[in-house]
């Protein structure tokens, strides 16, 4: 809604990402976005496996057209992403081919 | 005061298309970061006639040399001269990082 | 690193005219100073192609944005990045003076 | 010749004008050139006489082709201009119309 902040998953491995801390206030493994409607997924793919390498409010002005968190080619050194416009929607992604 | 010297000697007074300045430029960064997928870096674009927009010394007796017939020579160009960063989210062996890349986007333009 | 990446995306390899660099202009400062009546102030020439020399993130995204068929755009231009002083003799109501003019000799180029 | 300096006639007349103390030693109103040897004359136009603005070895490279003090318009407001290259030469300026 207009007056609800977006709420996103968080995940964040990288130790050096510090940045998407300033994206919104953490709490537990969501996150509420300050400054956007966009929640954001980076997947790698690891021998085969989406294995989960950040989750959180987009920080760097992304476009989100769709609901769901929908990935799509290309895929630069196995780094999946996707955007999304609803909350907690960058918990799934799916892959179109 | 150099720039008003070569006015005063100019014959006819200037009438060009727009003048340099700072106008939008959306890129693709789609191959080269994980985002964001495209950014609007800005760019500068018009001409660069006396009194030039933003020019230094150079510029002016470049302009002032150019029109005075050598056709062969690189006349002055609209560039930019100040650059604002932009954070993107780059990669390496570890995942994906947010970091900010110096001079992406164009924030002022002058003649040079 | 930005470049690098964009270099193992282009396809050919560049084979085109000189690459951007300084060279000489002597150009005449009769009407504008008591002396010197010409003086050599550089120039910056030729082509701005990937790799670009001293380019920056946004003069690398510019040439890669222009060279993908965007031929509208302005593209990355060989301009000075870097300038010496000239020493003239200007005047005034008082007399003539010696002064230190700054951007007068062009002594470093690069793609903008 | 090659191993003498330039001998130069100088005279400044504007307090502003420093600089052409460093082109060379200073002895009364003679100057031994340091870098150059051309000697330089600026005279100004003043209810139509000629008057000394500044005698003094050149400082800004300029071109000294005759070894007499010949000056060529145009006159920039009343200035006249001459370089030339034998020693005090600068002393006496003429003018081609």
């Amino acid at each position: 809604s207009l007056l609800q902040k977006r709420r996103c998953a968080f995940q964040v491995t990288n130790i050096r990402n510090h940045g998407y801390s300033a994206a919104g206030n953490v709490s537990g493994s969501v996150q509420l976005c300050e400054n956007t409607d966009c929640c954001m997924a980076i997947y790698r793919i690891i021998n085969g496996q989406l294995e989960v390498d950040t989750l959180a409010c987009d920080r760097v002005k992304m476009l989100c057209p769709h609901e769901t968190c929908k990935a799509q080619p290309p895929f630069i050194d196995n780094f999946v992403t996707c955007t999304c416009s609803t909350d907690l929607c960058n918990r799934n992604i799916s892959l179109s081919p | 005061n150099m720039q008003r010297k070569l006015r005063a000697a100019r014959a006819d007074p200037s009438t060009r298309g727009p003048i340099c300045g700072l106008g939008s430029l959306t890129v693709s960064l789609e191959k080269l970061v994980l985002g964001p997928q495209s950014a609007d870096l800005n760019n500068c674009r018009g001409s660069c006639a006396i009194p030039l927009i933003n020019g230094n010394n150079h510029a002016v007796l470049l302009t002032y040399h150019t029109e005075q017939g050598d056709v062969n020579e690189r006349g002055p160009c609209c560039v930019p001269l100040a650059y604002d960063p932009l954070e993107v989210i780059d990669w390496n062996d570890e995942g994906s990082f947010l970091t900010s890349k110096p001079d992406m986007v164009a924030k002022e333009c002058g003649c040079r």
